[in-house]
């Protein structure tokens, strides 16, 4: 394959870098962030069609193995834009009202989604260690943007420094696979035979590395506070494109290069799923903050998306995909009505006190929330539903009926504080007198965008999952 | 000439202090510097596997991985500076608003 | 020659009609309610037409003529087990069918009268079709599940006729015990319904005698049993019994149709229905026996103490019901069926009558209102009374004929029917056992006591001077008030009268024909008739025997209304109530107690069973059941507000954490 | 007929899409509603007419859709067998009635209550008519979402817990439920399907699928838990009076009328063809909790101070019956429990809507509040009178047909083999009928206490029109139930014959090797085998 087709390959990455080379020089010169948020929201377009395209054409390695195309990598880069273009439709009007619309911002998260293009496709270890950082440092600096605010750099500050944390280990874990095969290439490390202690040393970090960034018990505990303290559109973002590449880039080493030693290694997801969802679900049951308690739901989502790689199977990884697809989709909805609410009101909505009443002073944003909702507490005909289904048949498949039982037992308790907040929206009567402003256009429409599409995919996964 | 298993050794005890240091500091930047004291260990020791195999993938990760802890050396940097400026402080313990 | 099978539906439909007319279009209507005359013609007519059919069904028939049928639709299938709607008119149904539309329509004439002043009128009307509607499908039936349904049927149309002035909560309240305490039988009719099921797989009358053969003996004594129980509820037989006298709430022609003449006899139709069964099985029957005897004698007791004077009919018709069962547990079918016809024809009478005594003494009091003396007294009690024969002759005459009949003077009606009963029990001694020798001892007691009270009864109402201004003086020449009843009231008493008098005359001994003429001679065509179709017992008494009962009985009866005379005639009522009551003392007053069979259950099932719910299994189901659901919605919150304290917001704890975490997966990976 | 058979279950959604469109007129939602549910009940009528019933036994009017998803075998099927048809008919005819009621006593967010209704019928009838497990399952929680927002928005002082606590509570058991669904689905893939997942009903149901014992006991007991929750049989039953006592009328009759069968319907779709040998093994229990529901409820309904309280409390009372029914495993009982299915959501849901109809005039449900109701509203009094007199099973109304073939069934089964459930079931009998008379006598009868109850108006014509066709029903049901009956006798009867064979040849193969001690003891294999 000659470098021009492989380039082409590979043009969602490129056009993405580009874009946010170009997003920093207008940044510098141009006034009107408005054009920078234009042009880089074409871009991530550009980029997501193209890896549309990608998706339904051939599998194959780019650079002599060191990334992959089509197949799952394509589709997780799709994911990965489509959280991203999400990401930029509800952040403008966002940034703009907390006044901070920079730029940067965008040529941040731009460079953050080309990492995450690589991580997401890569199927080399430095590729994966180079995506995974590129990504990892953006969202440093992006959890701090808001820099006045003390919560939001706190956040940054316990981000990277767990963040880096990790990589230690991560880059640990690499090395010792490294000396254990004799190469970075996953495809190498599939083959080896003689699985020593540093190996399975190797794995087992290079694994924890993973679980960091996926925010899976124990690794999850910085996760609250960031999402928490993050602006909320970065906490969309992080909670989904970021988890999402990293998922795919841990789907691709497990298939890739670790299918030989599933036994190894499915026990560890068994039990660290186990720890998620039930950690996960029970501290979101006793949260008051909306955003937090989303933060800890998505540590559960993660369980349950362990639970489908626990399968080790390629049904599973194909559940889990889906499930990411789904998760995408009404996590950042979610993130969009809340930051709607946070912006709009009168005064801080922050609390489930605080949106008592609101659901039918904006009717339509409370309807769509309670999709996006229910939709997370995994029930039909929403995609959160087919998601758990995928999920859990995989794990079902394999005999894991213990865990799917935890999974769905935990997904019960999941549901009361998911249904709580609207018994606050609609069931409890206003207890301050909030007013909430118009719903900026942009917003609105992404958000009608993505109940329908958690709708539409709820009721016809298999228009997307029969792709892969 | 000095067997692999000493890098290792070398590295692996580099390595702990990193971690330990990062578990007992309280400030900030020594939590981060025992990071990168972390991140030179395992150079040590890919380096160390790279001239063990006579192959240069090791050696190369390790520059992307001096590239990277420069990176975020810059922005961790950056971020601990804003933390003083909000908390006066860089003592991570005083730098608990988001909890529970 | 009309075909008698295609009359029977329209027996049965039109009194429905009659029903739905009434009921309906006086719901629906303010102006139709007001036509009072319509509304009676009505209903009597829906009741008087299907007397003219089945009297004309009835000729068709002879005493060995199969029973006519008519299937009208296929009504519950499931599985194996099938029951129609279709209805039968043999010899024993037939007599029910004739007497309930007869009776029935002489009440409906009389209520005209009696409940001209209503302003539920079209509803009492309406209520009283669908009785005879539910009567007759009770007693039409083909199968047992038909006959539930009329079963039911009456039961909630007592329960709607006793709770007829249902402003008055106690009468409620007796409507409702009424319908409880039917129900409680009705459970026990179910249950021998299902046993029979199971051993016969049908519940149609002619399967049912062709399948008898199948019922082990034991069964067959538990289904007796059960039926029985049913019985017991619906004829008042102890221990159910207390519903009745309660039930005098009603409106008195209720009394008088409901629980007089018809809806308690079901229990003796049941039974001599399933005659076949109660053969295979003598302790059942026995059973019945001693249950009816005691009932009755308990009954007559308590009577005897009574003052109202509609309780007093009420216990001395739970009495005379147990007489039935008395001859029913003696395998005296025909008897018991003679005895609830002429019982029917004497005990109306008395109702009907009493109701014109009520009739009036209420007009009395509207009269004392009118001339503005507000005078409140209870207008059924016997002690205001007194006097009433020269104000209402008919009445009188009418309340007199019964009472004789009742009390068993011969010629009249009771005094057959009730000798034929004593000679059977008698005879049970003989042939059975010697327990019916005590019953039949009870049973002349009863006899006895029936004559006793009943005659208490007429001259306490009747004779002697108006008692009521002495019991309240500015009631003073109140009996210028008193009159007699119009005729739609007088004519069916004179109508019940007469019956009364010669109704007896169907089931004329033999014997006594058979002594004075011809040796093989049949007089008793009521036995004629029935013999085909039940299983009698055999009756083995020499002709001396049956006459010393005969005379007997008679003696005791005279004997009894000749103390009666010397002890109550002349308004010494009072009085020799009050002797009474201190020569028996305690029995006395247990008697006019009633035994404290009411109180008795209250404390022994009522209470526990409300305090059970509302203190134990109300609050176990708050607190246990849903507790426990709580207390697990609880728990894992609890746990979850607990597990948030270990995110200190500190990030060396969260380094901790994550090196735990590491030495863990590395921990498993290894190890 | 298919398309029709669709367009019957979707209809309310376009209702809804329509609701939206005019939401913010009251009276034009309100006649939107009313004429959709008009139409599908309607569109219903041929369904009925068209089902063969000499047939019921297979599915008519059948819709096969291809898979959703790539790889697994769960299809979009729909269609009515004598089963589903009777309690689809029953949903589609109580949608007008329910739409009436609640037409003057609903004004706040009227709209969003008329389009969770019509979500609610789509859901409903999604659940009859499905024939994939999978898609049975979607609609089985589909139908919870509109009835929390019902009770949650419109419901009354403590709507709130009782709508959480229904909601979480049901979904628990729906989703173990779910567990064991997907390995089912599995199981049979791979016995009977290439290894391919299927929820295709017919081939769970079917003869080729047989379940061995151990697995059975598991998977029946979480079915049967979804279920028995769903129905609700004691013990879990707590829910139900908060949830019917909180709910608006609309929602209690349909919580009444159609949720609360789609547990008994599901015990009787899934568990006996699927779990033959687990079924009649836990026959025994089932009927003790059945029996215990009876008297439980009827005793905990005598001391209930709120009228609409001592009704959910009957519920529990009547349901009891027809679990009985159901594993009594007889074509008798369980066409009793069928044809019960229908008549407590006509007596019951008359029930609901007349109290709700009495809630609207005085604002209290309280016993105590009322008393010789009767003398200010004869036809108000009638109407009670008459539903209350089918509830406690009056022989020529509906209540009594379903409740006789029930405990009739129940005395004769072979496989509860004990009269004493039967026997035990029929003090039900008296029971209702001291708590219902005992309620009615305080509300209606007595002189008129309390001077506020003087101003009652009669029910206007509205009323009497909704509750009219329910009266038809009730009568009509009790006097020609064969009608009714008649289309799921065949379907009762394979039903019952095919789980036994199934069973039986369950059984034989498992003698044949050994067995967990646990699994023989409660199956009686070595009984059986001495027996040999």
């Amino acid at each position: 394959m000659d470098l021009t087709t492989e380039l082409l390959h590979f043009l969602p990455a490129i056009i993405t870098s580009l874009a946010g080379l170009a997003a920093m020089m207008f940044a510098a010169y141009q006034t009107d962030m408005r054009t920078v948020w234009a042009v880089s929201t074409g871009a991530v377009l550009l980029a997501f069609a193209l890896s549309v395209r990608d998706l339904l054409g051939d599998e194959g390695v780019l650079f002599s193995g060191m990334v992959a195309y089509g197949g799952s990598a394509a589709f997780g880069s799709m994911v990965v834009l489509l959280g991203t273009f999400f990401t930029f439709l509800i952040a403008r009007d966002y940034l703009e009202k907390i006044r901070h619309h920079y730029g940067e911002v965008y040529a941040l998260m731009l460079f953050a989604t080309t990492g995450m293009i690589v991580l997401a496709s890569s199927t080399d270890l430095v590729s994966t260690f180079v995506g995974l950082e590129t990504m990892s440092i953006c969202l440093y600096v992006l959890a701090g943007l808001v820099k006045e605010e003390k919560r939001s750099i706190e956040a940054a500050l316990k981000y990277f420094l767990l963040g880096a944390f990790s990589t230690g280990f991560f880059l640990y874990g690499i090395a010792l696979l490294y000396g254990a095969s004799g190469s970075t290439s996953l495809a190498v490390i599939g083959a080896v035979t003689q699985k020593g202690i540093l190996y399975w040393a190797g794995v087992a970090l290079l694994l924890t590395g993973f679980f960091f960034k996926i925010s899976a018990v124990p690794f999850h505990m910085w996760t609250p506070d960031v999402y928490q303290g993050a602006p909320t559109p970065v906490t969309a973002y992080m909670a989904t494109a970021a988890k999402t590449s990293a998922f795919v880039a841990l789907i691709l080493i497990l298939a890739r290069g670790l299918q030989g030693s599933v036994a190894g290694w499915a026990p560890v997801f068994e039990i660290i799923a186990m720890a998620t969802m039930v950690v996960g679900n029970l501290i979101a049951l006793a949260q008051h903050n909306i955003k937090r308690m989303l933060a800890y739901s998505s540590i559960a989502h993660a369980g349950y998306a362990l639970v489908g790689l626990t399968a080790g199977t390629f049904a599973g990884y194909d559940g889990v995909l889906f499930y990411l697809f789904a998760y995408t989709l009404m996590n950042i909805g979610a993130f969009a009505v809340l930051g709607y609410y946070e912006t709009s009101g009168n005064r801080e909505i922050v609390n489930l006190e605080h949106v008592a009443g609101l659901g039918f002073q904006k009717p339509l944003m409370a309807v769509f929330l309670s999709v996006f909702l229910f939709s997370l507490a995994g029930m039909p005909p929403f995609a959160g539903f087919a998601g758990k289904y995928l999920v859990f048949a995989a794990a079902i498949e394999q005999g894991y009926l213990w865990l799917a039982l935890i999974g769905v037992l935990t997904s019960a308790a999941a549901a009361f504080y998911y249904i709580r907040v609207m018994v606050y929206l609609y069931f409890r009567e206003p207890e301050m007198d909030i007013t909430l402003g118009e719903a900026p256009k942009l917003a609105m429409a992404a958000v009608a965008l993505l109940a329908f599409l958690t709708l539409y995919f709820g009721v016809n996964p298999g228009s997307i999952v029969n792709l892969f | 000439m000095i067997s692999l298993p000493w890098f290792l050794g070398l590295s692996a005890v580099l390595f702990s202090i990193g971690t330990i240091g990062v578990l007992v500091r309280r400030n900030a930047i020594i939590m981060f510097m025992s990071v990168e004291l972390m991140l030179n260990a395992v150079n040590l020791s890919l380096v160390a596997f790279s001239a063990h195999l006579g192959d240069i993938h090791g050696q190369m990760l390790v520059f992307f991985a001096l590239c990277v802890a420069a990176a975020e050396a810059a922005v961790g940097l950056a971020i601990i500076i804003a933390i003083y400026r909000n908390n006066l402080t860089v003592d991570i313990t005083k730098i608990n608003l988001l909890r529970w | 020659m009309l075909d008698s099978a295609s009359l029977l539906p329209l027996i049965i439909a039109l009194p429905l009609a009659g029903f739905l007319i009434n009921g309906l279009v006086g719901l629906l209507s303010e102006t139709y309610r007001s036509r009072k005359t319509l509304i009676g013609t009505i209903g009597t007519t829906a009741a008087f037409i299907p007397f003219l059919l089945s009297v004309w069904v009835f000729l068709g028939m002879t005493p060995d003529s199969d029973p006519i049928r008519y299937h009208f639709l296929n009504w519950i299938s499931a599985g194996d087990f099938v029951s129609d709607i279709a209805w039968r008119a043999d010899q024993i149904s037939i007599l029910w069918m004739l007497f309930v539309t007869g009776i029935g329509s002489l009440i409906h004439l009389y209520s005209m009268g009696y409940m001209k002043e209503d302003e539920g009128y079209w509803k009492f009307f309406a209520y009283l079709n669908l009785f005879v509607f539910a009567m007759l499908n009770l007693v039409m039936g083909d199968n047992l599940l038909l006959l539930f349904l009329g079963w039911e049927g009456v039961g909630v149309c007592s329960y709607l006729l006793i709770g007829f002035w249902y402003q008055d909560i106690l009468k409620a309240e007796a409507a409702k015990k009424a319908f409880v305490y039917n129900r409680i039988g009705d459970f026990a009719f179910l249950i021998a319904m299902f046993l029979l099921f199971r051993h016969v797989g049908s519940i149609q009358f002619d399967a049912i005698l062709a399948g008898l053969g199948n019922i082990p003996a034991d069964t067959a004594f538990w289904i007796g049993l059960l039926m029985f129980i049913g019985a017991t509820g619906k004829s008042a037989q102890i221990p159910l019994f207390v519903w009745l006298p309660d039930a005098m709430a009603g409106p008195t022609p209720v009394s008088a149709l409901i629980h007089a003449a018809t809806m308690v006899t079901s229990g003796i139709y049941l039974v001599s229905r399933m005659s076949g069964l109660y053969a295979l099985t003598p302790d059942a029957m026995l059973i019945v026996a001693v249950i009816g005897a005691l009932t009755a004698l308990v009954a007559a007791t308590i009577a005897l103490t009574q003052t109202d004077i509609k309780r007093v009919l009420a216990y001395s018709t739970v009495s005379q019901l147990g007489y039935m069962f008395l001859a029913l547990g003696s395998g005296a079918y025909i008897a018991a069926i003679f005895h609830v016809i002429t019982h029917a024809f004497f005990k109306a009478c008395l109702f009907l009558g009493s109701g014109s005594v009520i009739h009036a003494m209420h007009h009395v009091e509207h009269e004392l209102d009118h001339h503005g003396k507000h005078v409140r007294f209870d207008p059924q009690d016997m002690r205001n009374m007194g006097g009433l024969k020269a104000h209402m002759p008919s009445t009188y005459w009418t309340f007199l004929l019964a009472t004789v009949a009742i009390a068993g003077i011969p010629p009249l009606a009771g005094f057959f029917s009730k000798d034929e009963i004593l000679a059977m029990v008698f005879n049970a001694g003989a042939t059975v056992s010697a327990i019916y020798y005590v019953l039949f001892a009870m049973a002349l007691a009863t006899a006895f006591l029936t004559a006793f009270y009943m005659f208490r009864l007429t001259y306490g109402t009747f004779h002697g001077a108006f008692k009521l201004p002495k019991r309240h003086p500015e009631a003073a020449g109140s009996e210028k008030y008193l009159h007699e009843s119009p005729w739609t009231m007088t004519a069916p008493l004179w109508i019940l009268g007469i019956l009364s008098v010669i109704g007896g005359f169907m089931g004329f001994p033999d014997f006594v024909v058979q002594t004075f003429g011809n040796p093989d001679a049949h007089a008793n065509w009521l036995h004629g008739w029935l013999i085909p179709n039940v299983s009698e017992a055999e009756l083995v008494l020499a002709k001396p025997i049956k006459w010393g009962i005969l005379l007997g009985s008679v003696l005791i009866a005279s004997v009894a209304v000749w103390l009666a005379n010397r002890t109550y005639g002349q308004d010494k009522t009072a009085e020799t109530d009050a002797t009474l009551q201190t020569r028996f003392g305690g029995a006395y007053q247990l008697w006019a107690d009633k035994y404290r069979v009411d109180e008795v259950y209250e404390a022994t099932v009522a209470d526990p069973v409300l305090k059970l719910s509302d203190k134990v299994l109300a609050v176990f189901d708050l607190k246990v059941v849903d507790g426990l659901v709580n207390a697990v919605a609880g728990l894992t919150r609890f746990t979850g507000s607990l597990l948030r304290y270990v995110q200190t917001g500190n990030v060396s704890g969260y380094a901790f954490y994550l090196v735990a975490g590491v030495l863990i997966v590395v921990g498993l990976i290894l190890f | 007929m298919e398309t029709l058979l669709n367009l019957t279950i979707y209809l309310p959604l376009i209702g809804l899409l329509g609701i939206l469109l005019v939401r913010s007129n009251e009276t034009l939602v309100k006649w939107v509603s009313l004429v959709t549910t008009l139409a599908t009940f309607a569109l219903s009528v041929p369904l009925m007419l068209n089902f063969d019933a000499a047939n019921g036994h297979q599915v008519q009017f059948l819709t096969e859709g291809g898979r959703f998803v790539f790889g697994l075998d769960i299809r979009y099927l729909v269609g009515l067998d004598g089963l589903s048809l009777l309690l689809f008919m029953l949903t589609t005819f109580m949608g007008p009635i329910v739409v009436l009621s609640a037409w003057d006593s609903v004004h706040k967010h009227a709209a969003g209550f008329f389009a969770m209704l019509m979500l609610l019928q789509t859901g409903s009838l999604g659940v009859f008519a499905a024939l994939d497990a999978v898609l049975f399952y979607v609609f089985f929680e589909l139908s919870l979402i509109p009835m929390y927002f019902l009770i949650g928005i419109w419901g009354g002082e403590g709507r709130i817990a009782a709508t959480v606590k229904f909601f979480v509570y049901t979904l628990v058991g729906s989703l173990i439920m779910l567990v064991a669904l997907i390995y089912v689905g599995y199981d049979a893939g791979v016995a009977v399907n290439e290894g391919v997942f299927t929820s295709d009903l017919r081939i769970w149901t079917g003869d080729a699928y047989a379940i061995p014992l151990a697995q059975q006991t598991a998977l029946f007991l979480a079915f049967a838990l979804a279920f028995c929750i769903k129905v609700p049989l004691f013990p879990f039953h707590t829910w139900l009076p908060f949830a019917h006592t909180e709910a608006p009328t609309a929602g209690s009759v349909v919580l009444a009328a159609i949720m609360l069968k789609m547990g008994t319907y599901g015990l009787i779709r899934f568990c006996l063809p699927m779990f033959p040998n687990a079924s009649e093994a836990f026959a025994p229990m089932m009927a003790t909790l059945a029996v215990i529901g009876i008297m439980y409820g009827a005793l905990v309904a005598m001391v209930q101070k709120d009228v609409k309280k001592l009704v959910a409390y009957s519920s529990v009372s009547h349901l009891g019956f027809v679990v009985l029914g159901i594993f009594a495993m007889n074509v008798t009982a369980v066409q009793g429990a069928v044809i019960q299915n229908i008549n407590h959501g006509l007596s019951t849901g008359a029930l609901f809507l007349l109290v709700g109809m009495i809630y609207d005039r005085r604002h209290t449900r309280l016993i105590a509040d009322f008393g010789g109701i009767a003398s200010v509203m004869p036809k108000f009094a009638v109407l009670f009178m008459i539903a209350t007199f089918s509830s406690i099973g009056l022989p020529g109304l509906n209540g009594f047909v379903g409740e006789f073939l029930i405990l009739m069934g129940s005395f004769q089964s072979t496989v509860l083999s004990n009269i004493w459930f039967a026997v035990l079931g029929t003090t039900g009998v008296i029971l209702a009928a001291v708590y219902m008379l005992w309620m009615v006598q305080r509300v209606f009868f007595g002189e008129v206490t309390n001077e506020e109850n003087q101003v009652l108006t009669d029910l206007d014509t509205r009323e009497v029109g909704l509750l009219l066709p329910v009266m038809i029903l009730i009568v009509w049901i009790g006097i020609y139930p064969t009608l009714f009956t008649g289309y799921s006798e065949s379907h009762i009867h394979h039903t019952l014959e095919r789980s036994k064979a199934k069973g039986e040849q369950v059984a034989a193969a498992a003698r044949t090797q050994t067995n967990p001690a646990w699994v023989a003891t409660l199956y009686g294999l070595n009984d059986d085998l001495a027996s040999k």
